[in-house]
């Protein structure tokens, strides 16, 4: 597949199709793989394609703005659900960009990776898909690791795991069947099972770790507000020190900022240094709008986003 | 200062509530009440918008976090909107962001929508009693910690 | 002054002293990050780790503090001083990077401004170093500074891992004092010991960078820098996990009528951070506010203060960046840069 | 920019605010806000004294923003709008906070909360104030057309006066007849003159004016639009008609209730109501010889409260007429009281009492009893003042009933979006300050749809809608307050929701010099404020109800409980 990418990719740029291609090249240790922009024929090699492949490439579609050409991306399928969005938000021209979609059977939790592994991730030299498992290769050995032990949450429940919108494809795969014997918001619905006062202490604590470096809002694909509420002065939302109060308010005004258009692509999470479960913030404003609101953001380009629609007889408990 | 005011009737907590109104039925429906002299408790601050639909969600998070006990979104009856629309936009608002509240630990009574007409003196009243009650069953918004 | 050595089974005895007279701030595990917290027991210490997240400069610069509070009540105005710190503190476990990292920030908050508040928490604050675990983490590269992970130097006690007993060099009155805590838990080293208990040599990459900031000075107009900028997300993690990073902004919050002056961290990578009230923005571009961050490190901060680099080679801004940008590249495109051209 | 320098003016309200609320305390306190430079305590603010010294203090004190802390803006602000306009300060510079209908008024037994709520009010006002900005009112054109909606009296002589001054006047009537409820009556007090005599040339003038057009038979089906510019559609027989008008008059009248289950009303025949009477026996019926008439029937009750007002004269009326036919025969009024005020109608009470007509008090705990089983016999009644019961032979009974809210009112309500009252008749604005008028710019009320109103009460009504509803198709233009949305082009970034939220299509993405950003048509924008809400980057903005004035608002409030976000 890698072989195919970098064909399809050296012809673009070779034809001046594209200014150059957004894909994914080795990071610094063999675990990591990082955004990798190519723009020379002869760096077509270092696109590298797997399971460790996490990164929503999405975001960087709005580069395209800044050029008079195009650009490239690899996109996976559930990453697609972004192109859908940004083209219905106006971001991008759906001609702006060159898509090539990628066949995905799940990709690696690293942190759960290196639990199960017991080891620190800079022991893993290589992660292969072999079907139901991962292939982890550690110092010289070589282990099996079944899927259902490491996969990213989302991976559980994939529904696209082609790429359904793209102008080049790197082939199609059969969504791989593993039991995660838990529904897609298996983990908000535990949480709601909570008490209000364990909920609300869950939370806080959580908002209280909140550093505020804004990296869950900066990989966001839909945090492309020229300025953001969050930076202006006037009117003042937040204030700049991460105080839980401040914290609180950054975190659900993104949350209600991204009803109806979260995509679970699940960078904020990926992202948090500090290891705060956005996840399950964001699997719950996803959840809401499916259940009120019937809708699901980046999959038909001519839905109205639910917040700014409404119907004559939505439920209304308010009476 | 607010102290006075309770040890003066020795009665505990009274909360403050935040209220919304819309200016062609709520709004109106609250100046009803007051010519009809309706006593109620002394704990909501009106602020008078347009459309219900103008309260931006994040203001009811703000309110909230900053401290307030309680925020109170009134609007015209659905198919009496002056704008004929706008509180449609609220309905739905409003749902989604109970739901959202009461995820994160936040009481759902400390956010409430309802519906007052102009004509709706009686039913303002009684909204701002219930309501009221409620919120002085919960406590105090717990004050947020600056850590 | 002589080698002592502690058992590993006693270390805890010794810290539980300590935090009977000091605040003890050691390394805590919290949603599996690492981050310097005080604990009230040597129980709630994590010791095999290999640095935490936020680096401690935290604890002398923390992330948010209140300098005063201020009040309106009628006409009048009361003002409050925050004080930095109670207790007199003692942080165990810091790793070397992290203390060279702070005689840079002295530097910067010691020299022709004296911030009080940051030196009231370096005077008051004793550092118990604990050596590098052998080998370090692949990412690691302080010697490239001239960083020796196993010195003593900059810490008031050095404690080195060898098997079953910690080596422990002490360095300062200071240190003395807490030693003598408990005293009966040290004993000195025999001979042999002396011999023996060696820790092994730190193996770990060395970049050259004697000439880094020559050459990245013949880099600003460089096209490199928008080159490496596109990944860059614009989030601030690199200079939030950064030792030696110390951008700080001055806000008012609450109301005019009653609030509190906070310092908080800032970071040079935020598209606003060099904004001003007149709109102007001389970094407004994401390639340009990328350069002045390596600028600052590797130029700018050595002339302003006349020392090393501003990087201490704890790599975390290497292994938490989302855009998977790595200064050792950085450096080592830089350096390659010149050589080409020359 | 010059320095914020806030005034703040508190009123008294004679004793409405200032029996309650502490004012001079709440006057103290406003001194120490944020910006505040003057505080003054008025006993009206709204009096000559109160306007002139809000005038003269913004000289001055130089004053930039002005506060007032009285009533309620849907009925005062624009006075106070005026005085700061003025005294040369741009009315949008002015911030209203009501302590009335929204404190004093509804605390009246908590003096101490009611004043630290108005202490609150007034320091969210004051935030707010600070913000505000100097604004220029849009013009929008009035379609020179106006729809009465009611064929009465009222509708008639509305639509007569309006015509009468040039403006073409599209006139809706339900029944197939004009005249409305009048036309059941034959004669009308206190003249005495034959009900026809009046309504004919009255039908005869609206249908042969050139500017009139008629729509018998016909409903209004829907409304849409604002003042100058309301698209109407008018259904007849299954056509309808669509119209362009720009204001328009209700003058849908009320009905006679019908007293089911009283006084044996609709089971014995000879039990009728005033109306009823009206139709048959004053036209061949011959007269009976003994008439008991019973007053207040169904009015003044516990379920429907008020007076209406002329049912009395109706009676004394009806039983001159009857004295009047027949000398002879005797006629009783058993009243709770006779509500004859005026100078004509005492005068026509005395003459009833002269002519023989007996007037008999009754208690509404022992009302009167209808006697005799296949027909009414007899009225037995307690007479209050021989304190002895009586028994008064009846050929026929009549009731008298009050006028009660037409039907299909709510049906009108809802299209207008304009309110009802508790009893079911339209509620204008301000009983007092505007009436006539709805809250809603450009629509008017006159006649019964407004309360129970005799004939010199309607045709005075009538022409009052007729003159307000004349003057924006005589300016040609309205001013459309500027509460309308902007956007700031610099930061906006296309996202589309206020295109998707906004009613009226009043934005679009356009291109521009900060490439596609929403862009907002003033003449189509109606002020709700949706499409600011929807808004993630707060880059479209709401003219006077901006996200600064309005979070500093909640956050002058938050302070008071969190002692400041700033207590480490």
């Amino acid at each position: 597949m890698q072989e195919r990418l970098h064909e399809i990719v050296r012809k673009l740029l070779a034809e001046g199709a594209i200014e150059y291609f957004i894909g994914y090249g080795q990071g610094f240790e063999p675990h990591d793989v990082a955004p990798c922009f190519v723009a020379q024929e002869d760096e077509v090699e270092k696109l590298v394609w797997g399971p460790l492949c996490a990164h929503n490439l999405s975001k960087y579609a709005l580069r395209a703005k800044e050029l008079d050409g195009k650009v490239g991306l690899l996109v996976k399928g559930c990453d697609a659900r972004a192109i859908v969005e940004l083209v219905k938000q106006h971001q991008i021209e759906r001609d702006e960009i060159v898509v090539v979609g990628v066949p995905c059977q799940g990709q690696v939790d690293l942190r759960k990776l290196e639990e199960v592994l017991g080891l620190p991730l800079e022991v893993v030299k290589g992660v292969e898909d072999v079907g139901d498992d991962f292939l982890v290769t550690v110092g010289e050995e070589k282990r099996k690791v079944p899927k259902e032990q490491v996969l990213r949450d989302k991976c559980f429940y994939c529904k696209h795991p082609n790429s359904f919108e793209y102008d080049f494809t790197l082939g199609d795969v059969m969504p791989f069947s593993i039991d995660a014997d838990k529904g897609e918001f298996a983990l908000v619905e535990e949480l709601e099972q909570l008490s209000l006062e364990e909920r609300r202490a869950f939370w806080q604590k959580q908002f209280a770790r909140c550093i505020r470096c804004n990296a869950c809002r900066e990989v966001c694909y839909a945090c492309y507000c020229k300025e953001c509420i969050f930076d202006s002065l006037a009117p003042r939302w937040i204030e700049k020190p991460p105080l839980l109060g401040e914290n609180e308010i950054y975190h659900l005004i993104r949350a209600l900022h991204l009803a109806g258009r979260c995509i679970d692509c699940g960078e904020c999470e990926r992202v948090c240094p500090m290891n705060i479960p956005l996840g399950l913030l964001f699997k719950k404003v996803q959840k809401d709008i499916a259940e009120l609101f019937d809708y699901e953001a980046g999959m038909d380009l001519d839905q109205v986003p639910p917040l700014i629609d409404f119907k004559l007889d939505d439920q209304d408990p308010f009476m | 200062m607010a102290q006075e005011a309770h040890e003066e009737h020795g009665d505990g907590f009274e909360p403050r509530i935040l209220v919304f109104a819309c200016n062609w039925c709520s709004y109106a429906g609250a100046d009803l009440a007051g010519v009809s002299r309706l006593q109620m408790p002394a704990s909501c601050r009106v602020i008078r918008v347009m459309c219900s639909a103008r309260v931006r969600p994040e203001f009811v998070i703000a309110a909230l976090s900053k401290g307030l006990d309680g925020v109170l979104v009134l609007g015209c009856h659905p198919g009496e909107c002056h704008y004929s629309e706008g509180n449609y936009f609220t309905r739905r608002r409003g749902l989604f962001l109970k739901q959202l509240l009461e995820y994160v630990g936040i009481e759902p009574e400390r956010f409430q929508v309802r519906w007052v007409s102009a004509s709706e003196g009686a039913k303002f009243a009684d909204t701002v009693e219930e309501v009221t009650e409620q919120i002085k069953a919960l406590g105090p918004n717990r004050p947020r910690a600056h850590s | 002054m002589e080698r002592k050595k502690i058992r590993k089974s006693d270390l805890g005895l010794w810290l539980d002293r300590i935090a009977e007279e000091y605040e003890l701030i050691g390394p805590t595990e919290e949603e599996g990050v690492i981050g310097f917290e005080p604990v009230d027991t040597s129980a709630a210490l994590k010791l095999d780790y290999t640095n935490s997240l936020i680096p401690p400069k935290s604890l002398f610069f923390p992330p948010a503090e209140s300098l005063f509070s201020f009040r309106k009540r009628g006409r009048e105005i009361e003002l409050e001083e925050t004080k930095p710190m109670e207790r007199d503190r003692v942080v165990f476990g810091i790793r070397n990077c992290d203390v060279s990292s702070l005689s840079l920030l002295d530097a910067v908050f010691g020299e022709d401004l004296e911030d009080a508040y940051y030196l009231e928490r370096r005077a008051r604050t004793a550092l118990i170093a604990l050596a590098c675990p052998t080998p370090p983490r692949s990412s690691c590269f302080c010697t490239t500074f001239d960083i020796d992970p196993l010195s003593p130097e900059g810490s008031d006690i050095l404690l080195t891992d060898v098997g079953d007993v910690y080596l422990v060099d002490v360095t300062t009155e200071r240190g003395e004092g807490l030693v003598a805590l408990s005293g009966d838990l040290f004993s000195p080293l025999s001979a042999d010991e002396a011999q023996e208990l060696q820790p092994p040599p730190v193996q770990m990459r060395k970049l050259d960078v004697s000439e880094l900031r020559e050459r990245i000075e013949a880099l600003w107009e460089d096209e490199y820098w928008e080159k490496l900028s596109l990944p860059c997300l614009g989030c601030g993690i690199c200079t939030y996990v950064c030792p030696t990073c110390h951008c700080f902004d001055m806000v008012d919050v609450g109301s005019t009528s009653d609030g509190a002056r906070y310092r908080c961290w800032d970071s040079c990578m935020y598209s606003d951070f060099a904004l001003m009230a007149s709109g102007e923005n001389p970094r407004a571009t994401k390639a340009e506010r990328v350069r002045n961050r390596y600028f600052h490190k590797f130029s700018t901060f050595p002339s302003r203060y006349g020392t090393g680099y501003a990087c201490v080679g704890c790599a975390r801004c290497l292994v938490h960046c989302p855009a998977g940008t790595e200064i050792t590249q950085v450096i080592e495109d830089i350096l390659a840069k010149e050589e080409v051209s020359e | 920019m010059p320095k914020t320098r806030v005034g703040v003016f508190v009123c008294h309200c004679g004793n409405n605010i200032g029996g309650v609320v502490r004012v001079p305390e709440v006057v103290e306190f406003a001194r120490t806000l944020p910006n505040v430079v003057y505080a003054e305590d008025n006993l009206y603010t709204c009096s000559e004294e109160g306007l002139s010294s809000i005038k003269s203090q913004i000289g001055e004190q130089n004053l930039n923003r002005v506060v007032v802390a009285s009533c309620t803006p849907r009925t005062h602000e624009p006075l106070f709008k005026e005085a700061c306009e003025e005294a040369g300060l741009n009315r949008y510079l002015f911030e209203f906070v009501n302590i009335r209908e929204h404190c004093s008024w509804v605390h009246a037994h908590e003096p101490a909360k009611a004043t630290e709520k108005a202490k609150e009010l007034v320091k969210m006002g004051v935030a707010k104030a600070c913000y505000l900005e100097p604004q220029e009112e849009f013009e929008s054109e009035v379609f020179p057309a106006a729809l009465v909606i009611g064929g009465g009296i009222s509708g008639m002589t509305a639509a007569l006066s309006l015509a009468g001054q040039g403006v073409d006047v599209h006139l809706v009537e339900r029944e197939r007849e004009l005249g409305g409820l009048i036309r059941r009556v034959r004669t009308l007090f206190p003249t005495e003159q034959d009900t026809a005599e009046v309504l004919g040339p009255l039908i005869e003038r609206v249908e042969k004016h050139p500017q009139i057009t008629t729509y018998l038979g016909s409903e209004v089906e829907s409304v849409e639009g604002f003042i100058g510019d309301f698209d109407v559609t008018v259904a007849s027989d299954g056509a309808a008609s669509e119209l362009k008008v720009g204001t328009i008059i209700v003058a849908t009248g009320a009905q006679e209730l019908k007293p089911l289950e009283l006084y044996g009303y609709s089971q014995l025949p000879n039990v009728v109501t005033q109306l009823d009477f009206e139709e048959k026996f004053k036209r061949d019926a011959e007269i009976p010889r003994n008439v008991v008439m019973i007053n207040c029937v169904g009015a003044r009750i516990p379920e429907r409260t008020y007076c209406g007002r002329f049912c009395c004269t109706t009676a004394i009326k009806n039983a001159i007429w009857l004295k009047e036919q027949d000398p002879d025969g005797s006629v009783y009024v058993l009243h709770r009281d006779v509500m004859a005020y005026g100078v004509d109608i005492e005068e026509f009470y005395r003459r009833a009492m002269e002519l023989g007509v007996r007037f008999l008090r009754y208690d509404i705990d022992d009302p009167p009893q209808i006697l005799g089983e296949e027909r009414a016999e007899a009225v037995r009644v307690q007479h209050q003042l021989m304190g002895r019961e009586v028994v008064l032979p009846a050929d026929l009974v009549i009731l008298t009933t009050p006028l009660v809210a037409q039907e299909g009112s709510e049906k009108v309500s809802k299209m207008l979006k304009v309110p009802l009252g508790s009893e079911g008749f339209f509620l204008e604005a301000h009983l007092k300050l505007r009436p006539v008028e709805f809250s809603t710019d450009g629509i008017f009320v006159c006649g019964s749809a407004r309360y129970p109103s005799n004939i010199s009460e309607s045709v005075s009504q009538a022409y009052a809608t007729a003159a307000k509803a004349a003057i924006p198709i005589e300016d040609g233009f309205v001013r459309v307050e500027a509460i309308t949305a902007y956007c700031d082009e610099r930061s906006c970034s296309a996202c589309g929701n206020c295109v998707e939220v906004c009613p009226f299509g009043a934005i679009e993405l356009q291109e521009g010099r900060f490439g596609t950003t929403a862009h907002v048509n003033v003449a189509q924008c109606k002020g709700c404020g949706c499409c600011v809400a929807a808004c993630p980057s707060g880059s479209m903005q709401q003219r006077g109800f901006d996200d600064r004035q309005l979070l500093s608002m909640i956050s002058a409030l938050a302070e008071e409980m969190t002692g400041g976000a700033g207590s480490p």
